[in-house]
């Protein structure tokens, strides 16, 4: 029974990979729109950052102190559901760790809250697709209503089935990686390993060799 | 397929005897070069040095092996070294023969060698004029003697100057002079060369290839102008005559004597001997109609510039003259003998006979040759010829017919006198434009190329262009073989050229004799050089040697390029495996001493060098294009 | 010392095993932080196994031994280091004047340096018994006895940097790989230049793995290969017959016992092809030079002493001693057994390898050490020790570096016979399991906490400076033995190990050249060493073999079986060994993390046809049981043992409860290698 | 030229002592060696790849690549472990917010695994250097199966 | 399928055929104009010196049935064709990694310094017999079948011993 379920997976994987590559080519032409969209609302963001700077310093009382309560400035999050990997960079940078993140059924869910007092900013700095923008309260559009949990698919080890990463970062892996080097059909075996599996894989094709000869020197 | 004979010559003659040798399962130089390849790469690039016993080393062009010999030699240094001492060999070849020519004359002088006398006076007086010896109230026999002893003395002195560099231009000389490259003896310089590649002694480049500047202009403005003057003491200066070259020369019915080498001490007593009439009587008995001497490489030269000597052909085609079978007795003195005549002889009833005391081969019935009884061996060598003549097989004997006719004799005083005693129409006419400029190509054969290939397709594109031609050695009797010395072939010259042939008779090629003569072109480039009051260097001229490959020839290219002449040549020297020496020879060089050389195997593309370099002094010289 | 920013290199030499391997530990503000390696070391060239890496851990682990304890009813009471050890020679003089000076005993350690065995074994001597002895008993004292009749001397005959030079190498019995990682350095060398391997041994061990031969013959059998190789070069006339009749003796007893043991029988006896046993031979006598590197898997069986002897032959046989590139090289264990048997810390032997009981031995050592008593019978060794104690004879013992609850064979009986005991001194830097018996607990110095000359298996003795200090109040041994002797009346003249030293070059005339001076300079010196001038032999039996006619000794010696074979009841063959990443009884070794975390538990090896015919996992927890007790450990399934043969490394409690104490009749050492034994799931 | 560790496993002997070596020097070993099939034991570590494609997807520039020598800045790392999918070998490990990987012992003249390994199997040289000793041994095979047998008790003084 | 075969008793050392292989690998594939070529051309055939008995032997690529460097190459950089059997490198694909010459046995995998990427014998797909065969002066290199060679060393051991001399020994 495991095995016919492994291999539907498997299935529904293969079909995803090909609708992942279908969709990577929408996804370009709507990157150049989001593009448009981002600057707009970067050029929005940095005004807001300066009023609020400038409104703080008028009220002076919570200068130099970020310590996240008395600061009563709600932020709300943005979420690009397109842009995000899943990659878990925001989780574990969050100094109060308010984005919750857990793992089950092949998902990986980033729980994102729905506004946030701190001003770090560290998970925007730090996600690599630039997923999380803050808007004000009141720019709020009623699309980010609420908080989001972002469920991503996750891609099981070929050995071990351990689920390793989501989908979107493999594929994010794989784009970036065929910039330097064109994956061919017989050299990228190791993308649907773990990184332990590859590192066995990779020690029993390095012993190979030496297996070999040493059992065909006979009573070994 | 086309047959390999072919692709091995453009000469017909050369075709037909080598589909002989083929079908007769003769090995030619031909077929030993394909045994040969591929060839060391690392002598090609001359980075292999054997100069002493920690060797040999050789040097990785490729960076990835040795960049240095066991006592540190670089590239740079392990090639120089070899062209030095390639120069050496080259000059120590002229130099030598000048040698010879000298001391036969000082013989004759001394009355030792009586088959010998003077045949052209003037020039006697004129050289003794040139070393400060006063005619006035002097004997003829003083005057030679005493000349006889200046020019000895030229090998082994060791202060400079060599008499005849001082017929170079002014600033030619003053440059030499900055440079440090003035000949001081042509001996000691020599020496000094095989000396400085002795393990561990000049180790810069740079320096080691001055040194090489100045052997050859020893070989050029000493060696070789000695031996071209002395002979035309001796032998006489050649005139304009007419000839025939090409194997057709050999005849049927006569005794065939082939005169082989360098020298023509040995040659024109054998060409003399050849009209002795007891011998002519003696060939008669043996069913001859008579005795056909003919010449092969420069001895052969010599003899066709003096007396129209028919030549059989280049060395390429020493072994094929053998093959046509009709060859009674090759006689051969020194340079350029390929042992292999020693075996291949054996095939044939071909008596092979080595005269010089300096180069004997293995498979020959030596006589040796000496000055003071010149005349009875020569006529013994001959006898030897006719008596061999019954041994003639018939059924191996096939001479092709291709026979060519051939305008030669062009020394620089024949030109001058054609051109009515000062270079100044020639001049005109190179100002003027008609004609470009000069090429000199000259230069021997190299089974690399193929035979008479490079330097018939790079002279006829030469005259195309309106560049009046002069031409010696293996060159010169490959241009006769394809036509190019008689002055009908001014119809394949450019109008300007055609036109100043027609006027003056002469053939757009002047053959002007063998590689020693090569002196003849640098007195007649001197000569116009003087005329224009300018260095040599400024000339519209170019020089080129397509299918060299004696180290003579290397030593040949040294001088004319120190001389001022831009050289172009046609096989690959073993330089290029070191970056900076060749960047010299071939870039550093015209800074140096206002010429360089340049590496062009295909002719066509080694014309249009020449040319471009004749327009660039043209335009330097303020002459329309 | 040399000194990079605030901290300080101090040249040492690695604790561990025997090979004497050196590094600089790094040191910052008195606490042990880093290696640094030491390229230009003869032995190791710089390079460390994992347990010489792990080396610094013990020296500033929390669990040292601080200050001296007092068993009483309600746990240790710490005591000053006066009261202790006026306690101690309070007792043990009582114990002398009540029950003669034989009711002491005293096991000293290959662990302490030569300074402090001597002193040791002098401190027993002088107190009138020879009940002292080491734990070389439990590991080469059957090369002691073997190569000391055959070749004259007990020792490794070549350097381990000579085995590059050999063109044949014959391990027999050792693991060296695993056991002592820097033999295998010179053994690869060896096979760079094209030499022959030929490994024998019951298991496949990665030693087996630089193999180009492998016989893996049954545990206990090795005498009959060794016979069956010996017969073969006999026979086919590949001995080298000069060398046999210039330069031994006893050539015809030993090729007519030969002919009884063909490569047939030794075949049925190892289980050998025939074929392999020839091609051994041949590879052995023909190799230009070719050198037999054994150790526990020759010495610890009841035959331990009849397979020294046999390995002796062998390379007599073929003329292979006494040459570059061949010699006879058994593998010590500790870093100091060589110098504590050289310091004559045995019953049977003083200083110098003089027997106790020679009259002139003893002459020359009473007028060293200006007495006219010494004991005149040799006294009792390790594994007796052990016993006398169980039978009550012995009252009280005084241990010191040695664990010998989990090192002796057969623990529970070690655990009645310490608890028989009256008074029990145990002098170590941890508490281990025998500490745990004993009446009184002195913490000393671990290796780097004190200086001292340490004498490695190449015979190599190098000395050690002291690098930081111990930790509380934990004395180096030697100025514990001073502070006791002092307490017992024996007033000793020296204050440091340098002086020690110096009487020590007087007592072992191998060692005569000794100061600590010429050992600092340089990598030490490779005894024997007569005189100051002598730069030391690294090759023996040069020219002549060190017995009073200068020539070796052939002496044949027949097959005999184990003591306790497999049979109905414990069908299963036990034998035991080491593993790379532990040290003997681990006590050192599991207690540094970084070498705990790879191997943390007892295992035992079992092959797959007898897992699978009992059902056992990999994995399960299985107790093995033998006739002297039962442990339990978790099952590894592999095919490194042959079917019916268990491996147990011995590094953790429990492996030696079910080892037997049958002795070699000769060097009494425990057959630790083969012990009949079952098994089953928990 | 950049350096690399390179492992020759006819040497290997499973000792681990690297393991330990490289936790000493950089709190967790960053080079991992296991026994296959009780025949032989393998080490694996990061290879320092020339065209390195484990700093292909890095968003920061933490791990880069100049001119063949992988650099790793700690400081400007997010923690997002592309890198650590887009490395062929696995090598490259994410813990605690940080990537560890072999960095060659940056302190140290060779790096701490090549010098303590005891059987001299591990090799820090020029990628390109590497195949000089293997051909040597392969030669000398190849040339003594020339070479008569030696004859029997050949001595080697 | 055909491969270089060494016959190391005719080995001269003379490394015509590094410098044949280097040139063939080259742009310009003609040795006067390589020699100034930059990359500079890299040689995959590698003469070995050996002191002990003073003799050279080449080792080239063997193009193993299951070559260790195929399988341990993470990109498939190293393949083995599958008309021609041999096994080829495509640089585009090398990332440098080097595990490739960390586990030939033969030590044949060069290194393109300025690509950073591996090099090895292509058996000169280009030509009918490899470069390095035809530079070879004294045919110690034999481009032929595995069966067919032996062929030729059963010929010549006959040969040497009919002459009574020992097969292995050179002419």
């Amino acid at each position: 029974m495991m095995k016919e379920m492994k291999e539907e997976m498997q299935e529904g994987m293969k079909e995803e990979m090909q609708e992942g590559m279908k969709k990577e080519m929408q996804e370009g032409m709507k990157e150049e729109m989001q593009e448009g969209m981002k600057e707009e609302m970067q050029e929005g963001m940095k005004e807001e950052m300066q009023e609020g700077m400038k409104e703080e310093m008028i009220r002076g009382d919570t200068k130099g102190d970020t310590s996240g309560e008395n600061c009563n400035k709600k932020k709300v999050l943005a979420i690009d559901a397109e842009k995000c990997i899943g990659c878990r960079a925001c989780s574990s940078a969050c100094p109060e760790g308010l984005i919750g993140l857990s793992e089950e059924g092949g998902r990986r869910n980033l729980k994102f809250p729905e506004s946030c007092s701190l001003d770090c900013e560290r998970c925007a700095l730090t996600c690599p697709e630039e997923a999380i923008t803050f808007v004000s309260e009141e720019g709020r559009s009623p699309a980010f209503s609420g908080s989001r949990t972002l469920a991503l698919g996750l891609m099981a080890c070929r050995k071990c089935s351990a689920s390793f990463a989501t989908e979107r970062e493999l594929e994010r892996v794989r784009q970036a990686v065929s910039l330097k080097v064109p994956l061919r059909p017989g050299g990228d075996f190791w993308m649907e390993l773990c990184p332990a599996c590859r590192q066995e894989s990779f020690r029993e094709k390095e012993a190979g060799a030496i297996l070999r000869e040493r059992k065909i020197k006979g009573n070994l | 397929m086309k047959p390999k004979a072919y692709e091995r010559s453009i000469d017909p003659a050369t075709r037909a005897m080598l589909l002989k040798a083929e079908k007769e399962g003769i090995e030619t130089a031909w077929d030993r070069y394909e045994k040969q390849l591929p060839q060391c790469s690392f002598g090609q690039l001359g980075v292999c040095c054997r100069n002493c016993n920690m060797g040999p080393c050789r040097i990785d062009p490729f960076g990835e092996g040795a960049d240095k010999g066991v006592c540190g030699a670089t590239a740079d240094i392990i090639v120089a070294r070899n062209l030095l001492r390639m120069i050496a060999a080259g000059a120590a070849a002229h130099s030598d023969h000048a040698r010879d020519a000298v001391l036969t004359f000082k013989k004759m002088s001394g009355g030792e060698a009586g088959s010998y006398g003077i045949k052209d006076e003037a020039k006697l007086f004129s050289l003794a004029a040139e070393y400060g010896i006063s005619a006035e109230d002097r004997s003829k026999e003083e005057i030679t003697a005493e000349l006889a002893s200046a020019l000895l003395a030229e090998f082994g002195k060791q202060e400079g100057p060599i008499q005849y560099t001082r017929r170079a231009p002014e600033t030619r000389l003053r440059l030499w002079a900055e440079l440090g490259i003035e000949p001081r003896g042509i001996d000691r310089e020599i020496v000094e060369c095989m000396h400085r590649t002795h393990m561990g002694v000049d180790n810069d480049a740079t320096h080691i290839l001055l040194h090489g500047l100045r052997t050859s202009l020893s070989d050029g403005w000493g060696g070789s102008m000695i031996a071209t003057e002395v002979q035309d003491v001796l032998f006489g200066t050649p005139e304009p005559r007419k000839a025939t070259v090409n194997l057709g020369v050999l005849s049927e019915d006569k005794v065939n004597v082939i005169i082989h080498g360098h020298e023509p001490i040995l040659s024109e007593m054998i060409v003399e001997a050849a009209e002795d009439p007891t011998l002519l009587k003696l060939a008669k008995e043996k069913g001859a109609k008579g005795i056909n001497v003919a010449g092969i490489c420069c001895t052969g030269n010599e003899t066709l510039m003096r007396h129209g000597t028919p030549i059989a052909g280049t060395f390429l085609q020493q072994e094929l003259a053998v093959i046509t079978g009709a060859v009674e007795a090759m006689v051969v003195d020194v340079q350029c003998v390929m042992p292999a005549l020693g075996s291949l002889t054996g095939c044939y009833h071909t008596k092979f006979i080595s005269t010089s005391p300096k180069a004997d081969f293995p498979g020959t019935n030596r006589i040796e040759f000496h000055e003071e009884k010149a005349y009875e061996t020569a006529k013994e060598i001959v006898r030897t010829a006719v008596e061999n003549f019954p041994n003639r097989s018939p059924e191996k004997v096939s001479i092709p017919d291709e026979k060519q006719e051939c305008m030669v004799g062009f020394s620089a005083e024949a030109i001058l006198k054609a051109l009515g005693g000062t270079p100044t129409p020639l001049i005109d006419a190179i100002a003027g434009g008609s004609v470009k400029g000069i090429g000199a190509v000259v230069g021997c054969n190299n089974v690399k190329v193929q035979h008479n290939y490079g330097h018939v397709n790079l002279v006829k594109e030469l005259i195309k262009n309106n560049v009046l031609v002069v031409t010696t050695g293996c060159n010169a009797i490959a241009c006769a073989e394809a036509g190019l010395l008689v002055p009908e072939a001014a119809s394949m010259a450019g109008e300007g050229l055609k036109g100043v042939c027609e006027a003056l008779g002469i053939p757009p090629v002047l053959h002007m004799g063998s590689c020693v003569d090569i002196s003849r072109i640098l007195v007649l480039a001197s000569a116009i050089a003087k005329a224009l009051g300018v260095d040599i260097s400024d000339l519209p001229a170019a020089g080129a040697a397509p299918e060299w490959m004696s180290e003579k020839a290397v030593s040949i290219g040294a001088y004319v390029v120190s001389s001022g002449v831009y050289t172009v040549l046609g096989t690959v020297p073993p330089v290029l495996g070191s970056a900076a020496v060749a960047d010299l020879l071939t870039r550093g060089l015209d800074g140096v001493v206002g010429a360089s050389f340049a590496v062009e195997p295909d002719p066509f593309k080694a014309a249009s060098l020449m040319l471009a370099r004749i327009e660039e002094k043209r335009k330097a010289l303020g002459l329309k294009a | 010392m040399k000194t990079t920013e605030k901290r300080t290199l101090h040249p040492t030499i690695c604790p561990y095993c025997s090979l004497g391997c050196g590094f600089f530990l790094e040191l910052e503000e008195g606490k042990a932080v880093g290696i640094r390696y030491m390229p230009e070391h003869p032995v190791n060239e710089g390079s460390l196994c994992p347990k010489g890496n792990a080396a610094p851990d013990i020296l500033n682990h929390p669990d040292r031994l601080k200050y001296p304890l007092l068993k009483t009813e309600n746990g240790w009471k710490q005591l000053e280091w006066e009261e202790a050890l006026s306690l101690a020679a309070e007792k043990l003089g009582t114990a002398r004047k009540e029950n003669g000076p034989n009711s002491l005993a005293f096991l000293g350690s290959a662990k302490c340096s030569n300074e402090e065995n001597y002193l040791f074994q002098k401190i027993a001597r002088l107190l009138g018994t020879s009940n002292v002895d080491n734990c070389a008993r439990l590991c080469h004292a059957s090369t002691l006895i073997g190569l000391g009749k055959t070749l004259g001397a007990g020792a490794m005959t070549n350097p381990l940097a000579d085995l590059s030079n050999s063109d044949c190498v014959f391990v027999i019995g050792s693991n060296f790989a695993e056991n002592h990682p820097a033999v295998a350095r010179q053994v690869l060398r060896a096979k760079d230049k094209g030499a022959f391997v030929i490994v024998a041994d019951p298991r496949l061990t990665p030693t087996s793995w630089l193999a180009d031969l492998t016989l893996r013959l049954k545990p206990g059998t090795d005498v009959a290969l060794l016979n069956g190789m010996m017969h073969v070069i006999v026979n086919e006339g590949l001995l080298d017959r000069n060398f046999v009749r210039e330069k031994t003796e006893g050539f015809p007893g030993l090729e007519q016992a030969l002919q009884r043991c063909c490569p047939e029988t030794a075949s049925r006896i190892t289980g050998i092809p025939p074929s392999e046993i020839i091609k051994a031979a041949r590879a052995y006598a023909r190799a230009g030079a070719a050198s037999i590197v054994y150790s526990m898997g020759i010495t610890q069986h009841i035959s331990g002493t009849d397979n020294v002897t046999a390995c002796a032959d062998l390379a007599l046989l073929c003329g292979q001693v006494g040459r570059k590139g061949a010699g006879v090289l058994p593998l010590r264990g500790q870093n100091n057994v060589q110098g504590a048997c050289d310091m004559g810390a045995l019953a049977e032997f003083f200083p110098g390898y003089g027997k106790v009981g020679d009259a002139e031995a003893a002459g020359r050592l009473k007028t060293l050490w200006k007495t006219d008593k010494l004991p005149e019978k040799p006294g009792l060794t390790a594994t007796e020790i052990a016993e006398a104690a169980g039978k009550g004879k012995l009252k009280a013992l005084y241990v010191m570096g040695e664990d010998l609850v989990n090192s002796h064979a057969d623990s529970s009986r070690v655990r009645e016979a310490l608890e028989s005991l009256d008074f029990l001194v145990v002098q170590d830097i941890f508490m281990t399991d025998t500490a745990e018996y004993a009446d009184l607990v002195l913490p000393a110095a671990a290796w780097a906490e004190k200086e001292g000359s340490f004498t490695s298996t190449e015979r190599r003795v190098q000395w050690t400076d002291r690098a930081l200090s111990p930790p509380g109040e934990a004395k180096p041994d030697i100025e514990i033995l001073l502070l006791l002797a002092e307490k017992l009346g024996l007033g000793l003249p020296y204050r440091t190990a340098g002086d020690v030293l110096a009487e020590i070059s007087g007592a072992v005339p191998s060692y005569g050249g000794m100061t600590k001076e010429r050992l600092k300079k340089g990598f030490g010196l490779i005894w024997p060493c007569p005189d100051s001038s002598h730069p030391g032999t690294p090759v023996l039996h040069v020219g002549r073999f060190k017995t009073p006619d200068g020539k070796a000794r052939l002496i044949p010696v027949e097959y005999q079986s184990p003591a306790e074979i497999p049979d109905p009841d414990y069908p299963f063959l036990l034998t035991t060994g080491r593993v790379v990443l532990h040290y003997n009884a681990g006590s050192m070794s599991r207690r540094s993390k970084a070498l705990l975390e790879k191997e943390p538990g007892l295992f035992v090896e079992i092959h797959p046809s007898d897992a699978k015919a009992m059902e056992i996992g990999e994995g399960n927890r299985l107790v093995l049981e033998t006739r002297r007790g039962k442990t339990e450990a978790t099952a590894r399934l592999t095919g490194k043992i042959g079917p019916g043969v268990l491996f147990m490394p011995f590094h953790f409690p429990g492996t030696n409860v079910l080892t037997g104490d049958a002795l070699d009749r000769e060097a009494k050492i425990p057959e630790f290698k083969v012990s009949a034994c079952r098994i089953r799931r928990e | 030229m950049p350096e690399a560790v390179y492992a020759d496993l006819s040497r290997c002997i499973g000792c681990r002592a690297c393991e330990l070596a490289c936790e000493r020097e950089n709190k967790s070993s960053r080079i991992s060696v296991k026994v296959l099939s009780g025949l032989a034991a393998a080490p694996v570590s990061c290879r320092q790849c020339e065209i390195p494609l484990c700093t292909a997807p890095c968003p920061k520039g933490a791990l880069s690549c100049e001119n063949g020598k992988l650099e790793y800045e700690a400081e400007n790392c997010t923690g997002c472990g592309l890198c650590t999918l887009a490395c062929p070998f696995g090598t490259a490990v994410l813990r605690a917010g940080i990537i560890e990987r072999c960095n060659l012992c940056p302190g140290m003249e060779t790096p701490a695994c090549v010098a303590t390994c005891p059987a001299g199997a591990l090799i820090y040289t020029e990628p390109g250097s590497l195949g000089e000793n293997i051909r040597q041994r392969r030669a000398k095979r190849m040339n003594r199966a020339l070479e008569p047998p030696a004859p029997a008790g050949r001595r080697a003084e | 399928m055909k491969e270089v075969m060494v016959r190391p008793e005719r080995c001269m050392g003379c490394r015509s055929c590094e410098i044949a292989c280097a040139v063939e690998h080259s742009e310009s594939k003609s040795l006067f104009a390589a020699v100034g070529e930059s990359p500079s051309p890299r040689k995959r055939i590698y003469i070995e010196y050996i002191p002990e008995h003073a003799a050279s032997v080449p080792v080239t690529c063997r193009h193993c049935e299951d070559a260790p460097c195929t399988t341990v190459c993470p990109t498939g950089a190293l393949s083995r064709e599958e008309i021609s059997r041999k096994v080829v490198h495509s640089p585009e694909l090398c990332i440098g990694c080097w595990t490739c010459s960390m586990v030939c046995n033969y030590g044949v995998i060069g290194r393109q310094k300025e690509a950073r990427v591996a090099v090895k014998c292509d058996l000169c797909p280009g030509r009918e017999v490899p470069a390095c065969v035809e530079a070879c002066p004294t045919n110690a290199l034999v481009y032929a079948e595995v069966k067919d060679f032996s062929g030729i060393k059963r010929a010549e051991a006959a040969l040497k011993l009919a002459r009574g001399m020992k097969p292995g020994s050179a002419l």
